[in-house]
């Protein structure tokens, strides 16, 4: 196969011209798919001078495994245990997003604990997705081994809890159309509390551990700057949006799922580097855990699930929509078309992090090879979601 | 002073590896084939077939209507109906299923199949130790693998068991005047070992 | 290199005297130092990670030390979905491996394609073009099922003969290490598998 | 935030000449759409981004869908004379419409927070003529996605600076996500296959005559 170097141009090439020093030379190095950063089958084609990067062209589609084909051609239900498995670390999310896309599509209310239980969640969800970014991000930069097995340590909790609810540690495939498949018991939600209550005590530990870190600040700070313009342009949404000062959080923008009821603050950064980004998942947990104590506080009794929903032979009406939620990883959405069959026309997933990866280039254009790998690490990406 | 960073951050770490020896919540390895951590009553992992009585080919609760194979996300599972009818539990004559395998190497364990059953004939199974050295046919579990009695289904998800249960037995009253008198009810086969597992 | 009486070691062991074979001994030593390949795929690969963390410690086995670089690895664990785009890389990366290899095929997407088989970019099974030791169905398998699995496979290594007609696989010459590589066509992967080991049984109901 | 039908005349005063039309949508959701013609797309799309009211500078996604042809079936009550008496009589009339790609764009503004404006551009056929303008100079999240909608829709995105394969390898020739594509052949191990993975199966084990057996099993009554 070929390298993808085809656009590289010739102008922009040096002169291959013999002489004592190789400097200038390009070197076309492939990195991936198979690599020991923890980022899954994610290729990059780096040109390098020296030990600089002055190219760089991401390859994808090494986890295509064609979700949104098969979503056109299942059921609505049918869709809702793939959506577990794109981003993997968020099945919770994932669930939401779809399943408030279509009952946008087809006009269905849901009930008031469903809604409280999707938000307690999904902010669960992002505690456990933040703190294994963490573990990961370290682990890209050389801290082997140590802060992941912390952060899988209090993932382990988080998952234990969506085990005992919907069945499964990852593939949740708990929210549907109208609701939440079964009610979170009393115990349960006393469990969860408890999970949550300690979890600042894990977060000041890490936090203690790689804030004030002299060599994770000699390889964060000023490291792939990106500027508020470029990521408005470029799509750019989530944490990473936020990281470089820009003020839109869709919890707040579009005030899906009671989240107005709640109070938290969003984080901003100031200087767009990578250093901004992983402090931004570390401040956004801490207001994750303010949102978890107001829901838990407020959660009502009731129904979990609108009895008027069928849940064999759906059918929406004609028509398209367009949901999408805060994701721990930036803005995802389902785009969907009915043409009033059982099985959706058009079936697409906007997917966070495959288009948060469009500036890669430019973050990492003058850095050497090395911020590379921190760099894409703070981009937080899960290939399950970006080849789909 | 530069260092004190890192410093504190070796004090975490000594911490923690000083604690894993006594703090219980740092020490949190399972020592798996010998310890295991309880599995909650919804843990799911592959489905299986729902038997009342003793008899795992007379009191099946499958009518073969193949719901769960139209619905069934990746298509596992597979059903040939029966062309003679038998009577069920409840003393009705009703199809069964002839073949019904399941191809537990596609099976997602989404549990859509338990969701549209209205038989309440499939429900999850808990087992997971299930690697194999060989794929094809030691994967497709067939009808005999597959069926496992209600006692089984009560040791391994007691609340859920108890609710199916409740309403089978509900049904059952109100169809009662219709059905012959000597029919049993669900749930009669409490006496019965459990034999999947 | 024949196994030993069972009676005559029992009878040794009473006497304080511990006997083993060469086969025994190095099977031992190979069966608690598997060394895997780091290398995830997909979902599965999380719950290999998560069974590498402190709550699973797959370090119990001897098989914590992942290694980058196949050329170091005695295992791989192919943990996920296998498209027909990372196919030709897998099997370039068994490939590499040196014998004696084995493979562990992790969740339904690495056996036959699991729920993504009817996509055109999933590869079903990827015993199609690697021989495989030990499947372990299960969407995603939990962290135990890999243990499970991995518990199977010092098993086989421990069974495994270095002598006589049915000696393992590594000893003997005439048995390939390495299988070739699909190539991407225009419309699929070319070959769609590799016949000398993907023979798939008529279904008998 | 202004109503469709008043972007689209303020849009109409700002590029003259250029059409537009609203595409209605029947769902709860009432996303309606706004069409726009290719020849001044990138300049309808330089307006809605750097118009102060609107401020669309946030392109959140882009997405391409395959039309094949249909036909619409119209009633139309017409009054006919008939026996003498005139009567109103329904007309049945069938209208071909043929098939297009078509790409969406899902519109936001981060300066405002309002959205989402959708607009979307049809291809003229489904095979001969695909293309349309790229707007990867508006918003540059439209690159991969383009991209992407040329891997597997093949609408050529004219003017976009890096228009290769994406997910897909370089050699391949289809483009997937079309209504009309046929997946590779490789069927030859269903233990359990019904509805259209059946017919697919079938189709794979007809040349194998060992199999005869076994398709007989499978074709269900």
């Amino acid at each position: 196969m070929s390298l993808g170097f085809q656009e590289l141009e010739a102008a922009e090439r040096p002169p291959t011209i013999m002489t004592s020093r190789l400097e200038g030379e390009l070197l076309e190095v492939s990195m991936g798919p198979q690599h020991p950063s923890t980022h899954g089958v994610f290729r990059m084609n780096v040109a390098l001078d020296g030990e600089i990067v002055r190219k760089l062209k991401p390859v994808f589609g090494y986890l295509h495994r064609n979700h949104e084909k098969i979503g056109e051609n299942t059921s609505y239900l049918g869709s809702m245990p793939y959506t577990d498995r794109l981003d993997y670390f968020c099945s919770m999310t994932n669930n939401w997003a779809y399943a408030l896309s279509v009952e946008k599509l087809a006009g269905i209310e849901v009930p008031e604990r469903a809604e409280y239980l999707r938000v307690i969640l999904a902010e669960l969800t992002r505690l456990q997705n933040h703190a294994s970014l963490l573990g990961f991000l370290l682990s890209d930069m050389g801290a082997w081994g140590t802060p992941l097995m912390y952060a899988f340590r209090e993932r382990e909790k988080i998952l234990d809890l969506f085990e005992s609810l919907s069945g499964s540690r990852m593939m949740c495939d708990y929210m549907r159309f109208g609701g939440c498949r079964v009610d979170a018991s009393p115990e349960w939600l006393a469990r969860a509390k408890e999970v949550v209550n300690r979890f600042p005590k894990f977060l000041d530990e890490f936090e203690n551990l790689i804030v004030e870190n002299e060599i994770l600040i000699a390889r964060t700070q000023n490291v792939g700057k990106l500027s508020p313009g470029l990521a408005i342009s470029a799509g750019i949404t989530g944490p990473m949006l936020r990281a470089c000062g820009v003020n839109y959080d869709i919890r707040k923008v579009d005030g899906y799922g009671y989240y107005p009821r709640f109070k938290f603050r969003i984080p901003l950064g100031e200087h767009g580097d990578t250093y901004d980004r992983l402090m931004m998942r570390a401040l956004e947990m801490r207001e994750s855990i303010a949102i978890l104590n107001q829901a838990f506080e407020q959660i009502p009794a009731g129904p979990v699930m609108n009895p008027k929903v069928k849940i064999r032979a759906f059918k929406p009406p004609v028509g398209e929509a367009y949901g999408r939620i805060e994701a721990p990883k930036g803005e995802l959405g389902f785009y969907l078309i009915s043409d009033g069959s059982s099985n959706p026309y058009r079936y697409r997933v906007r997917p966070p992090s495959f288009i948060n990866l469009t500036i890669l280039e430019d973050l990492c254009l003058g850095h050497t090879v090395a911020d590379v790998m921190v760099i894409l690490g703070s981009v937080d990406i899960v290939m399950g979601e970006v080849d789909r | 002073m530069i260092g004190t960073g890192i410093l504190k951050g070796m004090a975490v770490t000594a911490r923690n590896f000083v604690g894993s020896y006594f703090e219980k919540e740092r020490l949190i390895t399972v020592q798996y084939p010998e310890e295991r951590s309880p599995l909650p009553e919804n843990y799911r992992n592959f489905p299986f077939l729902i038997y009342d009585t003793e008899d795992a080919e007379a009191g099946l609760r499958c009518v073969a209507c193949k719901i769960c194979e139209k619905e069934c996300p990746p298509q596992c599972i597979y059903i040939v109906k029966s062309e003679d009818k038998k009577p069920d539990y409840m003393g009705k004559p009703q199809f069964y299923p002839k073949i019904f395998d399941i191809d537990i190497s596609v099976c997602m364990s989404c549990q859509i199949c338990v969701e549209v059953c209205p038989f309440e004939a499939i429900k999850m199974d808990k087992v997971f130790e299930l690697s194999t050295r060989e794929r094809f046919d030691a994967l497709r579990q067939g009808k005999d693998e597959l069926s496992k009695s209600n006692t089984y289904y009560h040791s391994i998800h007691p609340i859920e068991a108890a609710e199916v249960d409740a309403k089978l037995a509900e049904a059952a009253a109100k169809k009662k005047p219709a059905a012959a008198p000597a029919a049993p009810t669900a749930g009669t086969s409490k006496s019965t070992p459990p034999s999947g597992s | 290199m024949s196994d030993i009486d069972e009676g005559l070691r029992g009878e040794l062991q009473r006497q304080g005297i511990w006997v083993t074979s060469m086969q025994e001994l190095y099977n031992w030593g190979r069966k608690n130092s598997i060394w895997p390949l780091q290398f995830g795929l997909a979902c599965c690969a999380i719950e290999m990670i998560a069974t590498a963390a402190s709550r699973y410690d797959i370090a119990r086995f001897g098989g914590e030390v992942f290694r980058p670089s196949p050329r170091q690895a005695d295992l791989m664990i192919v943990a996920g979905t296998v498209t027909k785009k990372m196919a030709p890389q897998i099997v370039r990366l068994y490939n590499q491996m040196p014998d004696p290899k084995y493979v562990i095929s992790m969740g339904a997407c690495a056996i036959s394609g699991g729920p993504f088989k009817q996509g055109y970019n999933v590869l079903k099974g990827i015993d199609r073009y690697i021989p495989v030791d030990v499947y372990i169905p299960g969407c995603p398998p939990r962290p135990e099922a890999l243990l499970h699995a991995f518990m199977e496979l010092q098993r086989k290594i421990d069974e495994q003969k270095l002598s006589g007609s049915n000696k393992a696989e590594h000893l003997r010459p005439d048995q390939p290490s390495e299988f070739p590589v699909p190539a991407f066509g225009a419309h699929d992967l070319e070959p769609a598998a590799n016949a000398d080991l993907f023979r798939p049984p008529e279904i008998q109901r | 935030m202004e109503t469709l039908a008043e972007i689209k005349a303020r849009t109409e005063t700002v590029a003259p000449g250029a059409r537009l039309e609203i595409v209605s949508n029947g769902s709860p959701s009432q996303q309606a759409s706004l069409r726009i013609d290719n020849e001044h797309a990138v300049e309808i799309a330089r307006f809605l981004r750097d118009d102060p009211e609107l401020r669309l500078d946030f392109c959140s996604n882009v997405t391409g869908v395959d039309w094949l042809d249909r036909t619409i079936k119209k009633t139309v009550k017409v009054k006919q004379v008939v026996d003498g008496v005139e009567k109103e009589v329904d007309q049945i009339s069938e209208e071909v419409i043929p098939g297009y790609l078509e790409a969406v764009y899902h519109l936001y503004s981060i300066a405002r927070k309002h959205g989402p404006v959708i607009i979307r551009m049809r291809t003229a056929d489904r095979t001969a003529e695909t293309q349309l303008p790229s707007l990867t100079s508006i918003w540059r999240s439209a690159e991969f996605q383009e991209r992407e909608i040329f891997d597997l829709y093949g609408i050529h995105f004219d003017g976009h600076p890096d228009l290769r394969r994406i997910l897909m390898w370089d050699e391949f020739e289809d483009y997937p996500m079309r209504k009309d594509y046929r997946e590779p052949d490789d069927y030859e191990y269903e233990p359990t296959p019904h509805d259209d993975v059946l017919e697919k199966a079938k189709r794979h084990y007809a040349p194998r005559p060992q199999l005869d057996g076994a398709e007989k099993i499978t074709a269900q009554p």
